[in-house]
This record gives structure tokens, C-alpha cells and sequence, in this order.
């Protein structure tokens, strides 16, 4: 893969991983949490490791959030930060 | 509080931005982290395993130990889910049942359990917070998720040969009893694979690894040393190992999808596993 | 000027791990939010993973599964980027969504008893009943 | 020849079948763990008389030989420590077997596989050799406690999920210190890592790494300022899961640091700063832990509070960086861990009959439940470092090593939390021995309670009285002879 | 002279704690009595038994357990500590008749749990009398101080609590905060704490860390009540008279004196300390004790807040004679061991048995009482003498060796304050005297014919009198053990 590329899959991780913590909504931040994992996750495909990849992806970005989902839809979606 | 937090933070990351200093830099090839322990896998393991998966094999053999507890972390947090949020039985009667008229889509709300017919519903019982139901979706899901299963069966069991192994497979299988829960209701997910059957599961998961482990130790050699497989069936010692890794990989696939499952319905119906996403 | 460049180029996968793990680490902190400091903990963790990985990547290699004209003849390990890294990660994502699994349930217990996610509600809560 | 590996086998297998029984033969489920752990403590026995007589104890698990496989290395030292964990383990389990039946309802399958786990976990983290493993068998231990220490009603869950939380980290911290130790070394076998790091440059990365993998460990053992998940997620929980993890969780994490001092790490890749840091957290932890014990009401927190302080014990001794002081603060693992168990006995006994753990309901104790509270002073003499109870010898070392260096500030630390543990027990004492109990207190002492308790108590005064023996036989060994 | 290797010192030690289980198991008082006076019996035998070896020179040694370098657990006896054993095992039998009459008599609470302890305490004071190291002592003396405290405490009330706390608050702060961080530096820097090591040799240790090392240990031991440590005695008083006599004459006080006397002689070293004149230090705490608590017991009316006034100041008899260091001084400190013992625990059975018999605790409500009491008031008036130490009482021998020691070596400083102490005693103990027999009774339930307390309670302080009048003619057991350990 072109660095360009990966530097920019990079940046994304990282404006992911801000916008997650900083979502008003609880539900969103999961969302975006996935997401985040998914960009992860193409990070470590473009670093060759496949295996880690495919887990991440797996479950960072399938099960993880599938969790949280449910976990946010028996509590509460408010947030105060 | 926030700005305490975000100096704390900062000074924490230059100190270890400084740490870094002496690191070999990123993708040098004669780093030690690439010469030592690395270069002996990628040389020998094929040899010694019949994998060319390099990292199954270092995954299932040399470190199999480690995976073993990997899936009794798993096989925990199932139990611990278990233990934290699961309501005693006689508390998990709803106080509410509500029933759809297929045809038409109304929902009726009863005080007590009816008898439904098992052939030819004209009411079928749905959840009391989670009323849509889209036949689209219900007839996709349908679709799908043999497909979805069949292809984590595929990544279990070819996980020498290509990414994938039992951790990956066995989420995958999971996620599709997942679907199946979205898509139809947690009680159609229950009816398939109640709480008996995915904890018995997932105890037997981590049993058939321990199994092969033990079976190592009959055989007078180590515990998990899959060189005890060497002659059953006519293998080779390297193909005993190869066996053992594909067996211990059955093993934490039923570990994982039984867990992950358990967990899901903990979570999504608050630990009364009735009803719920 | 120039060798803080090639340090950046050089280790710049590095960089990113820690500038992810202090995100994760802020969350962890300054967040109120018992979810949104668990997606702290998972991003933190996450940023070790990536520093793992990158432990293991070699420049030129490709991934590590034999390619079958190798398996025959010798294996030279420059081919293939380094498995043990691997390895040790996709325990380690396994600890952390057994991990995160855990803490979600514990979460709804907390939110059973005292009917909030936010911490500061909860301690005024338990200061005044 | 398994013996090491089967000490740690029973407890697992256990746990599987324990949860197979849950859902086929509920009744199997508590002895099935009672047989778990008399073989394991059985095993460990085994295995303490068979590294005393022929050395260090080396498993390959999966034979692979390392640093290629993963290893099990027992000394004589962490032999003691397992049979100190599966002992303890066993006592806990048998003393609180009406709680664990009745308490949890159909959940006791899964409250004794958690048990048998978190048990095996920190069994498993004393023996392996092999860094990596470590941090999943911290794992293994940590979220099954958390589980354990979780379950109950009102504030526990939060408790535990801040232990989880701070303790998820301070695991992080500790894989993200192998991480670089591995980018250094390229290796994760301790042993292999000890010859390698020998001949490393001593760099600013490597100093680094130890620095971080020693953080993550305070983290985890509840250091000064990181301590503040201890007394809730003790004195929340059920008394179950306190007395079984009271005693193991953070000194298992201190043994961890002393066998990564004393085995793996040399002198020169520690920072320079890092022993005075270690010095001064230690100092404040004892002189922190103190007084906020003095300032709690509830007595089970109270105790979280004198493990806090007990912690900075053992980490000022190890950092002190003389034999004595070694020596101190590896016998007081044993120390503390023996007389935090008599101590969480007792008071699960009590409560079960009085309550919530605080002093008014605690009158009149000597009369009606007087095992019980003679187990009690016995292990609360201890903590106050009473000859020749267990707790007075360590103590000894420690007061002996700081001495030697010169460390006096550490060595008013020990004195003044010793007064202060005199304070704090005697207050319990007082209302023990002078008020009458109240007219509905109907309180039973029933052998099977109290028995496990008397073992407890009576091996603070045998171990005490072998001190000498065990100083000799398990410990001096293992401390390298350059530590002078 | 040479080392017996031999059990008996264990045994004689364990002797009453072998008692304990009996004697809280026991259904009747009858039995459980039993069982406490053949302990004591058994006590007295088995350190009867091994009075011949010591008075010939001997030693007995028993190591229980290796548990420090250089530092066992073990026993040994020598001449002094067979003095105090003697003392203390033959009280006890006297004690226990006496609490029996007296616990009976005032129908008390809980007598098996005060029974029990009171083994329990006599345990703790053999074993610092037999002890072989510092170690071994220091375990003994915390260890009586926490199975005295039920004693002290015994009435749990209000009152006894609060004294509960001081004592404990003392007794146990002190040798924690003092004891035990000299004791680790006296360990650090000899390599052992054996007293049979003959004390430091000059020059191992500078002079300054000796003197904070000596300050500490001589407060460190606060059962000797020195000032300003001694505030705990009077306190102490609410216990039950038997708790007080045996606190008061013959267990807790005595170790105090014991354990600093074992630390001057044993310790540091008789010539090491007046090398370096330490013993200075010493014997000015002693004589400003000595003189500020007489004067204190004047003031007070309360009968037994006078007698532990007047222990705080014999105390410090024993631990002047400690620090005059020459023969004379010491065999007069040790010989004060016995014959204050034998003195005090006369008074205080006879205050008891006055409490029993009358209810009285003033002195101001005394007055005439020796006509209702003669035989108590008699007793009274021989333990006083002896205290005061005129002949021909113990007390008389033990005063003689001390002002022998201050003449010999020139301090006549100390041998004034002696007589003036002598001279105070008289003056607090006089007047209780003559208010018994000279006062006409003011009370009426003083008047009237002869009422004497119990048999139990009026025997012991007699047999402790004629006890103390046979210690003048005949003192050989005690002053052979003394001049033995003296030299």
C-alpha cells in the first residue's frame, strides 16, 4: 500500500478514537467505536499482520460494539462529556 | 479535574515518546525482536508442524498453553457475565405478554402466558420493548446466517492454511446467533441454544482442549505436548502436531461462539434472558 | 530538524501508539461516563495491540503464511514478517473483549442500582440516599 | 515429574466440570471443588518437598523447550507461595461453605469455576517462567475477581468494575513494558531474558521498559496513590470473595516484582530514580494506609485500608536493596497473607451473624462467639507484630534492613503503623470485651467454621516459630548473592 | 560452672499455660481451682528443682526454635533470673489461695476467664525470667501486657475501660515505639542479643547511639514505671486486688525491673556503662522516680493509689541498684526484687482483705480498723516496715546493699536520696498505722467486737509477713542467687 495511504488510515484512527470519547451520545460513540476498530483494523491489515486483522475485525468491530449496543440499550444513552 | 487529567496525560506520553529513543526503527529486519525467537518460528515451525500459517502454528503449539488460557479467559468472562447479572429464575416472569397478530401487525397485551398453537400461528409472542418486525430483514437474516455459520465453520477448520483459526471462527459463529437475536427476537435465539446448552458448550470447549493437553500426559510426554498424536491414525510427529492444533482449535471455537453468545443474551436482556435485543 | 524527520518517518507507527494510548488514558480519567470510559479502556488497549504489531513488521516481508513454493526448499525468515507479535495480539484482543464483556455487565448492575452512568451522580447518590 | 504442572491442573479442570455439574448435578458442585483443592494443596506439598530436596523445578508446557515454549519454574520460594495460595484457597472454601451453597442460589456452579479459576490464575502467575504469560494469567486471575468481588448488592459492582478499570490498566501498562522489553531483547522467556538483558546496553529504552512494567505492577498491587480500588472491592463484596482475594491479589503482584528484581531484571536496567520513588510511595503508603484505617467505621474496610499500608511494607523492603530487607519483604508475603486470612475469616464469621462490620455490632463478641475472636486477636496480634506470631518476624527483617541502609523515615513508618494497628485492633477489642450484646444476638460458632479458622490462626504461631527455617530453606536461597 | 542442655526450663515455663485448658474447661469452681493451685504447685516444683545446679554455678539452656539469626527463641536460667522465677512462682501459690478467697467472697464475674489469664500472666513472667536473649524477653513482656489487660479491665466498666486504655496505651506503645527499634540496633550491630554474651564491648558502638539506645530501653520497658512513663500504675488500680498484688508486687512491675536490670548487666555491659557513664543516666531517672513518687503518696487517700505510688518509687530502688553498677549496688537491686515482693504483696492483701471485710478504699475511713482486723492490720504494719526497711524485715538487707554500693563508690548524692526516700515511705506509712490502732473508729461499723474477712483472704498476707520477718534471718536462698548474679 502507498504510505500516503496508511498515513492517512492513520490519522483517521486517531480522529476516531477523539470523536468516540468526545460523542454527546452514547450510542453514537459505540458506532463510531466500531468504526474506529475497523480503521484499526485496516492499519494492521496494511502492516501484514492478517490474523490480528481479521480478529479485530471480528471482534473489536463486530462483537465488541454488538456488546455495547446492548449493553447501552438496557441503560441509558445520555451523556454528559 | 479534566486539565490535571490532560497533564498527567501529556507528561505520561513524552516519557515514554523518550523511552523510544533506543528502538530499533519501524520494519528493520535485524531488530532482535525480529532475529531471536522470530527467525527460529519461521524456520522451523512448518518443519516441526505441518502449518504453513505461521502464526496458528506458533498460536496453537508453541504458545498453547497461553491460548488455553486465552479460552479460560473467555470461558471466565462468560461465567463472571453469569455471575454479575443473571436474575434468579423466578424473577425473569415478565409481569406483561404481548402477542402479534401475524396478518395484520396489532399487538395484544395479556396479564398471563398463552398456549400457542405450534402449527399455523395466527399470534405469535413478541418482546415487550422491541415491537418492528420487518420481514424483509427476518427473511434476509434467514438467509444469510447458514451462510454466515458455514463460513466460520470454513475459518476454524482452514485456519492452517489461510488467517483465521478457532478465536476468529468461533466470533463469527457467534455474531450470527447475534444476527439471528437482532433479526428475530432473543427468544428465537434462546428456543435454538438455551442457557443449558451454550454453557454446557462452553465448558466442553475447553474440556476437549484440556483433553488433548491430558492426552499428552497419557501418553508420558508433557502436558499439551500434541507429539503424543504422532501414530494415531498413522501421523507423522508433525502431523500429530497439525492434528493437535486443528482439534485444539475446535476446542476454542466452541469455547468462544458459547461465551460470546451468553454474553450477548446477559447483556441484551439484562440477565433475564427472555427477552431482549 | 532532519533527525527528528527520520525519527517521525522511521517510527512513526510508534508515535501514534502513544498519542492513541493518551487518548484512551485522558478517557479514562477525565471521563464521568462509566461507557465512555470503557471505550477509553478499549482504545488504550487497542493502542498497545498496535505498538505490538508494529513491533513485528519488517520492511519488504510479506504476511506470515508460507507461500507453498517455500515449503519444500528453505525458508529464509526475511520473507515473512515476524508471527510471534501476532500471536501474542490476538490473545491479548481476546483478553480485552472478555474484559469488555465483564465490565458492560457490571455496568448494568451499577445502572440497576443507582439508575445513572454518570459518576458523579452515583457518588452524590451514595452520599445522599 | 508432572507435579508442577499438577498443581495448577486440578483447579481448571475443576472449574469445568464444576459448571458441566452445574447443569446436570447441582449437589457435585461444592464438593467437586473441595476435592479440586485438597489436590492441588496436595500437589503442592508434593512439589514444596520435592524442590526442597532436589532443586529448581523446570515444566515444558507442550515440550517445547524455551525459550520457544512456555515454562514453568518453580523455586523454592514460589513453591512456598503456591502452597500458600492453594492453602489459603482451601481454607476460605471450606469455611464459608454455607455461603457459597446457599448464597448463590443456582449460581453456585459458577461462583465455585470463578473460585477454582481466580485460584489457579494466581497459582499460574507464581509459577510461570515466561513474561507473556504472566500478563494472561494476571488476566485469568483478575477478571475472574473481578467477578467474585462484583457479585453482591448495592455498591459492590461499582467497586469492582473501578478495580477493573484501574486494574485493566495497570495490566496494559505491564504488557506494554514486555513489549518493549521484547523490541529490545526479542524474547519473552525470563530466563532468556535475564542472560540477554546481562549483556544489553544499558540504554534510555531498556530503562524505560523496566520503569513501565514496574508502574503496571504497583498499579496492580495497590500501591500509594494507586490504591484506590482496594478497600471498596474488599469491603463491598461478599465475604467470600474478600477472604479468598484479600490475601492473594496483591501479594501474588508483589511476588511478581520480586521475582523480576531478584531473577530477571539486573541492577544496572533499573533507572537510577526508581528505588527512591519505590522508597518514598512505600513510606506513604504505610503512613497513608494508617491513617485512613483510623478514619473508617466499617472494620472490613478498615483492614483494605492496613493492606494498603502492608503493601508499602513490601515495597519498601524490596527497594531498600539490601539482603535483610529482602528477605523482609518476601517473608512478609507470607506474613501478610496468613494473618489477612485469619483476619477475613474471622470477620466473615462474624458478620454472617452480626451483620454489617461495624462496631456497634460488634459487642459482646468474647463471650458469645470465642473461638472465633481468639482467631481474631491471634491474627490481629500479628498484624501488630507480636512475637511470635508470623507478622513480628517479617517485620523484624524489614525494621533490620531499613537500619542497614539507613532508611529511618521508612523504619517510623513501620513503628507508627504498628501503633496505629494497636489503636484500630484494640478499638474492636474494647467494644468486643465490654459491651453487652444486645438482647436479640444469637450468635453460633459451628465447627465447621471455626475449625478452618483455628488451622489459620495456629499457623501464625507455627510459622512464626519456623520463621528461622523457612528464611533458610525457602528464601535465602533465591536472593542472588550479589544482593549483599 | 557450665550449661545444662536441658528441657526443664521449657517445662517449668509451660507449667501454667498447661494449665489454661483446664481450668477453662472446668464445670465447678472447685475443679477449676484445683487446677490453678496444682500449676502453681507444679510451677514451684519444677523451679524448685532446679535451684541446686544454679546456686552451685550452673546454668540451665532450651532453645524452642531458631527464628533469627543470632537470636533464638530460648530459655536459659541463671542466678537472676532464678531469684525472680523463685519469687514469682512461689507468690503465685499465695495469690491463688488468696483470689479464691477474695473472688468468692465479693461473688465477682467471670472468674474462669480471670483464672485462666492469671495463669496465662505467671507464663509470661517465668518465661521473661527464663528468657535467654532479649528476644525471647521481649516476646514475654508483650505478651504480658496484652494478657494482663482482661486483668486490668476485669470489672468492664467504664472506668476499667479507661484504664484498660492507659495501660495498654503505655505498656504496649512503649515497647513498640522504644523497645523494638533498640532492640533491632542492638541486633544490627552485635549480630545477636544473647545476654550470655557479656554485653557490648567498648567501642562497637559510639557513645551517642549507646546513650539514645540505653534511654530507649530503659522507657522502653515501662512496666518498671519510671517517670514519666508510670502513668499507667495508678490507673491500673481498678483491677481486683489479687490482679493489683500480682501486677503491683510480683508480675508486671517486677519485669519492668527485671528486664532493665537484665539490660544494664546483660545488654550493654556492667563495665561498658560505667566506662562510658552511662550509668548516670540511670541512676538519675531512679532517684528523681524515686523521690517524686514518694512525695506524690503522700497526697493520695485512696489505699491502693498510695501503694502503687509507693511501687513506682521502690522500683526505682532496683533500678538504682542497676545503675550504681558495683557488686554491692547490683546484689541490692536483685535483692529488692524479692524483698519488695514479699513487702508489697503483704500491703496489698491487706487492703484487699479490708475491702472485703469492710468495703473501705479511703485511708481517712480507716481509722480504728485495727481493732476489728488484728490480724490484717499486723500484716499491714510488717509489710510496711519492711517496705520502709527498718529490721527485722527483708526490706532492711536489700536497703543495706544499696546504700552499701552508693558509699562504695562514692555517691553520696544517691545515698542521701536513699535515706530521704526511706524516710518519706515512713511518712506515708506510718499514719495508716496509727490511724488503725490509735484513732478511736469513727465508723460504727469499725467498732464493735473482732470481724475479720475470710480465712482465705487473712492466711496469704500473713504468710507473706512471717515470710518477710524469715527473709531478714534467714535470706540465703535469694541473697546466695543475687551475690551470684552480682558478680
Amino acid at each position: 500500500m502507498i504510505w500516503e495511504i496508511k498515513l492517512l488510515a492513520l490519522i483517521l484512527v486517531i480522529v476516531c478514537a477523539i470523536a468516540a470519547i468526545n460523542a454527546k451520545d452514547l450510542l453514537s460513540a459505540a458506532v463510531i467505536f466500531g468504526i474506529y476498530s475497523f480503521m484499526m483494523c485496516v492499519q494492521w491489515l496494511a502492516m501484514g499482520a492478517v490474523d490480528v486483522a481479521f480478529t479485530e475485525a471480528a471482534i473489536g468491530a463486530g462483537i465488541s460494539t454488538a456488546l455495547m449496543l446492548a449493553a447501552i440499550f438496557r441503560t441509558s444513552r445520555r451523556t454528559k462529556d | 479535574m479534566k486539565k490535571t487529567a490532560l497533564l498527567a496525560v501529556i507528561l505520561t506520553g513524552a516519557l515514554l515518546i523518550l523511552s523510544m529513543e533506543n528502538f530499533p526503527s519501524w520494519g528493520d529486519v535485524q531488530s532482535p525482536a525480529s532475529l531471536h525467537l522470530s527467525r527460529h518460528f519461521i524456520e522451523k515451525s512448518y518443519e516441526q508442524t505441518l502449518t504453513p500459517n505461521l502464526v496458528t502454528a506458533v498460536l496453537g503449539d508453541y504458545r498453547g498453553f497461553d491460548t488455553m488460557l486465552e479460552t479460560v479467559v473467555v470461558f471466565t468472562a462468560a461465567l463472571a457475565c453469569f455471575l454479575v447479572i443473571r436474575l434468579p429464575r423466578d424473577v425473569c416472569t415478565p409481569g406483561l405478554f404481548y402477542y402479534r397478530h401475524t396478518r395484520t401487525g396489532l399487538v395484544v397485551r395479556k396479564h398471563d402466558a398463552c398456549e400457542l398453537p405450534g402449527e399455523n400461528p395466527t399470534f405469535e409472542r413478541v418482546d415487550s420493548d422491541w415491537p418492528p418486525h420487518d420481514v424483509v430483514v427476518v427473511s434476509t437474516c434467514r438467509m444469510v446466517i447458514p451462510f454466515i455459520q458455514l463460513f466460520g465453520l470454513y475459518v476454524v477448520a482452514h485456519g492452517h492454511y489461510s488467517p483465521g483459526g478457532g478465536f476468529q471462527g468461533g466470533v463469527i459463529f457467534a455474531a450470527s446467533y447475534v444476527l439471528l437475536a437482532v433479526s428475530h427476537d432473543l427468544r428465537t435465539l434462546v428456543h435454538r441454544l438455551n442457557e443449558r446448552v451454550t454453557h454446557l458448550l462452553s465448558a466442553a470447549g475447553v474440556l476437549l482442549f484440556f483433553g488433548v493437553g491430558l492426552f499428552g500426559m497419557a501418553m508420558g510426554l508433557n502436558f499439551l505436548d500434541y507429539g503424543a498424536l504422532e501414530g494415531v491414525l498413522g501421523m507423522s510427529l508433525a502431523s500429530g502436531h497439525s492434528l493437535g492444533i486443528l482439534l485444539v482449535e475446535i476446542g476454542v471455537g466452541m469455547t468462544v461462539t458459547a461465551a460470546l453468545v451468553i454474553i450477548f443474551k446477559l447483556l441484551s436482556s439484562r440477565g433475564t434472558v427472555t427477552e431482549g435485543l | 530538524m532532519e533527525d527528528f524527520l527520520t525519527q517521525l518517518t522511521s517510527k512513526y507507527n510508534f508515535w501514534a501508539y502513544i498519542v492513541l494510548m493518551m487518548v484512551g488514558l485522558y478517557a479514562m480519567i477525565a471521563k464521568g461516563n462509566l461507557i465512555k470510559k470503557l471505550i477509553g479502556l478499549s482504545i488504550f488497549q487497542t493502542a498497545i495491540m498496535l505498538f505490538y504489531v508494529a513491533i513485528g513488521s519488517k520492511a519488504g516481508a510479506t504476511i506470515p503464511i508460507l507461500r507453498d513454493h517455500t515449503l519444500k526448499g528453505v525458508i529464509d525468515f526475511v520473507e515473512y514478517i515476524n508471527p510471534l507479535p501476532h500471536v501474542l495480539m490476538l490473545t491479548a484482543i481476546v483478553v480485552s473483549v472478555a474484559t469488555l464483556g465483564v465490565a458492560l455487565a457490571l455496568v448494568l448492575r451499577v445502572y440497576d442500582v443507582h439508575q445513572t452512568l454518570e459518576e458523579d451522580e452515583i457518588l452524590e447518590k451514595i452520599k445522599n440516599p | 515429574m508432572h507435579d508442577v504442572v499438577l498443581t495448577i491442573l486440578p483447579l481448571l479442570f475443576g472449574s469445568f466440570l464444576a459448571i458441566l455439574a452445574g447443569w446436570t448435578r447441582s449437589a457435585l458442585v461444592y464438593p467437586l471443588g473441595v476435592v479440586a483443592l485438597a489436590l492441588s494443596t496436595g500437589f503442592c506439598v508434593k512439589l514444596l518437598l520435592g524442590v526442597l530436596s532436589t532443586g529448581t523445578a523446570t515444566y515444558l508446557l507442550g515440550g517445547w523447550s524455551p525459550p520457544w515454549g512456555i515454562v514453568f519454574v518453580i523455586d523454592t520460594f514460589s513453591a512456598g507461595m503456591m502452597l500458600l495460595i492453594s492453602g489459603s484457597a482451601l481454607l476460605t472454601y471450606l469455611a464459608f461453605r454455607a455461603e457459597i451453597i446457599e448464597g448463590f442460589a443456582e449460581k453456585t456452579a459458577a461462583f465455585v469455576a470463578l473460585l477454582l479459576l481466580t485460584v489457579a490464575g494466581h497459582m499460574g502467575i507464581v509459577a510461570t517462567g515466561d513474561l507473556f504469560n504472566l500478563y494472561v494469567l494476571i488476566e485469568v486471575a483478575a477478571l475472574s475477581g473481578y467477578a467474585l468481588l462484583g457479585y453482591g448488592s448495592g455498591r459492590a459492582p461499582l467497586a469492582s468494575l473501578n478495580y477493573l478499570c484501574v486494574g485493566s490498566v495497570g495490566a496494559s501498562l505491564y504488557l506494554l513494558g514486555v513489549g518493549y522489553l521484547y523490541i529490545l531483547t526479542g524474547t519473552l522467556n525470563m530466563a532468556d531474558l535475564a542472560q540477554i538483558m546481562l549483556a544489553a546496553p544499558v540504554t534510555a529504552s531498556l530503562h524505560g521498559a523496566v520503569a513501565v512494567i514496574l508502574f503496571g505492577l504497583w498499579v496492580k498491587m495497590a500501591l500509594f496513590p494507586f490504591h484506590g480500588w482496594l478497600p471498596g472491592a474488599y469491603a463491598m463484596s461478599s465475604p467470600v470473595a474478600a477472604a479468598l482475594l484479600a490475601p492473594l491479589t496483591t501479594k501474588v503482584m508483589v511476588y511478581v516484582v520480586i521475582r523480576l528484581l531478584i531473577g530477571v531484571i539486573p541492577g544496572a536496567a533499573i533507572p537510577e530514580a526508581l528505588p527512591d520513588v519505590a522508597m518514598l510511595l512505600g513510606t506513604a503508603a504505610i503512613f497513608a494506609g494508617s491513617l485512613m484505617a483510623y478514619r473508617q467505621i466499617d472494620q472490613r474496610r478498615m483492614i483494605a485500608y492496613i493492606l494498603v499500608a502492608e503493601v508499602g511494607y513490601m515495597v519498601g523492603g524490596m527497594f531498600i536493596g539490601n539482603r535483610t530487607a529482602m528477605t523482609g519483604a518476601m517473608l512478609h508475603i507470607f506474613a501478610d497473607a496468613l494473618m489477612t486470612l485469619t483476619l477475613f475469616l474471622a470477620l466473615g464469621s462474624i458478620a454472617r451473624q452480626r451483620g454489617e462490620m461495624v462496631l456497634a455490632n460488634m459487642r459482646g463478641l468474647f463471650r458469645t462467639m470465642p473461638f472465633t475472636m481468639a482467631a481474631f486477636v491471634l491474627g490481629a496480634m500479628s498484624m501488630i507484630g507480636v512475637p511470635p506470631l508470623f507478622g513480628f518476624f517479617s517485620k523484624w527483617y524489614l525494621l533490620s534492613g531499613a537500619l542497614e541502609s539507613g532508611q529511618y523515615l521508612f523504619m517510623v513508618g513501620l513503628l507508627v503503623s504498628s501503633l496505629v494497628n494497636v489503636v484500630l485492633f484494640f478499638r474492636i477489642f474494647e467494644t468486643a470485651f465490654f459491651d453487652e450484646p444486645g438482647e436479640s444476638v444469637r450468635d453460633i460458632e459451628h465447627w465447621s467454621r471455626v475449625t478452618p479458622l483455628a488451622v489459620a490462626a495456629v499457623l501464625l504461631i507455627v510459622a512464626g516459630l519456623s520463621s528461622g527455617l523457612i528464611v533458610d530453606r525457602l528464601i535465602a536461597g533465591i536472593i542472588p548473592a550479589s544482593l549483599i | 560452672m557450665y550449661s545444662i542442655y536441658s528441657i526443664q526450663p521449657f517445662l517449668a515455663v509451660a507449667a501454667p499455660l498447661a494449665a489454661v485448658p483446664g481450668i477453662l474447661s472446668s464445670r465447678s469452681p472447685n475443679i477449676r481451682e484445683a487446677w490453678s493451685f496444682a500449676a502453681a504447685l507444679l510451677l514451684l516444683g519444677l523451679v524448685a528443682c532446679m535451684v541446686p545446679a544454679v546456686v552451685a554455678g550452673h546454668t540451665y539452656t532450651w532453645v524452642v526454635a531458631n527464628v533469627l539469626p543470632g537470636a533464638p527463641i530460648a530459655f536459659r536460667v541463671d542466678a537472676f533470673g532464678m531469684l525472680f522465677a523463685l519469687v514469682a512462682s512461689s507468690l503465685w501459690v499465695v495469690t491463688t489461695l488468696y483470689s479464691i478467697g477474695y473472688m468468692r467472697s465479693k461473688n465477682e464475674h467471670a472468674q474462669t476467664r480471670f483464672f485462666g489469664y492469671f495463669a496465662v500472666s505467671i507464663f509470661c513472667a517465668v518465661g521473661v525470667a527464663f528468657s535467654a536473649n532479649l528476644l525471647t524477653m521481649y516476646l514475654f513482656y508483650e505478651l504480658l501486657s496484652f494478657s494482663t489487660y482482661p486483668l486490668v479491665a476485669h470489672h468492664q466498666n467504664e472506668e476499667s475501660r479507661k484504664a484498660g486504655r492507659k495501660y495498654l496505651g503505655f505498656i504496649v506503645g512503649t515497647s513498640i515505639g522504644l523497645v523494638l527499634p533498640a532492640m533491632v540496633a542492638v541486633h544490627h550491630f552485635m549480630g545477636t542479643l544473647d545476654f550470655a554474651a557479656g554485653g557490648i564491648p567498648l567501642g562497637a558502638i559510639d557513645p551517642t547511639t549507646m546513650t539514645v539506645l540505653l534511654c530507649l530501653l530503659l522507657f522502653g520497658f515501662a512496666k518498671a514505671a519510671l517517670m514519666p512513663v508510670h502513668v499507667w500504675l495508678p490507673a491500673a488500680m481498678v483491677a481486683p486486688t489479687p490482679v493489683s498484688s500480682l501486677l503491683h508486687a510480683v508480675a508486671v512491675v517486677k519485669v519492668g525491673a527485671f528486664c532493665i536490670m537484665r539490660v544494664v548487666t546483660d545488654v550493654f555491659g556492667v563495665e561498658t556503662l560505667s566506662a562510658l557513664h552511662l550509668n548516670d543516666v540511670v541512676t538519675g531517672a531512679a532517684a528523681v522516680t524515686m523521690l517524686a513518687a514518694s512525695l506524690i503518696a503522700l497526697s493520695q487517700d485512696g489505699l491502693k493509689r498510695r501503694l502503687a505510688f509507693s511501687t513506682i518509687g521502690q522500683l526505682s530502688y532496683i533500678v538504682l541498684g542497676a545503675g550504681l553498677v558495683t557488686a554491692a549496688g547490683l546484689t541490692g537491686g536483685m535483692l529488692h526484687i524479692a524483698m519488695h515482693a514479699f513487702g508489697k504483696i503483704t500491703l496489698f492483701f491487706c487492703a484487699g482483705a479490708i475491702y472485703v471485710a469492710t468495703g473501705e478504699k479511703y485511708i481517712s475511713r480507716l481509722n480504728g480498723i485495727g481493732y476489728r482486723m488484728p490480724w490484717t492490720m499486723t500484716a499491714f504494719l510488717i509489710g510496711s516496715l519492711s517496705i520502709i526497711g527498718i529490721p527485722p524485715t527483708g526490706g532492711f538487707l536489700s536497703k543495706w546493699y544499696l546504700l552499701n554500693g552508693c558509699i562504695d563508690t562514692g555517691q553520696w548524692l544517691l545515698a542521701l536520696t536513699l535515706l530521704a526516700s526511706s524516710l518519706l515511705n515512713a511518712a506515708y506509712f506510718l499514719p495508716i498505722v496509727y490511724r488503725a490502732w490509735f484513732c478511736t473508729p469513727d465508723q460504727a461499723q469499725h467498732a464493735g467486737p473482732m470481724r475479720e474477712a475470710p480465712l482465705a483472704c487473712i492466711v496469704p498476707p500473713l504468710i507473706t509477713a512471717t515470710i518477710t520477718v524469715i527473709l531478714f534471718f534467714y535470706p540465703y536462698p535469694f541473697l546466695n542467687l543475687a551475690r551470684l548474679a552480682a558478680n
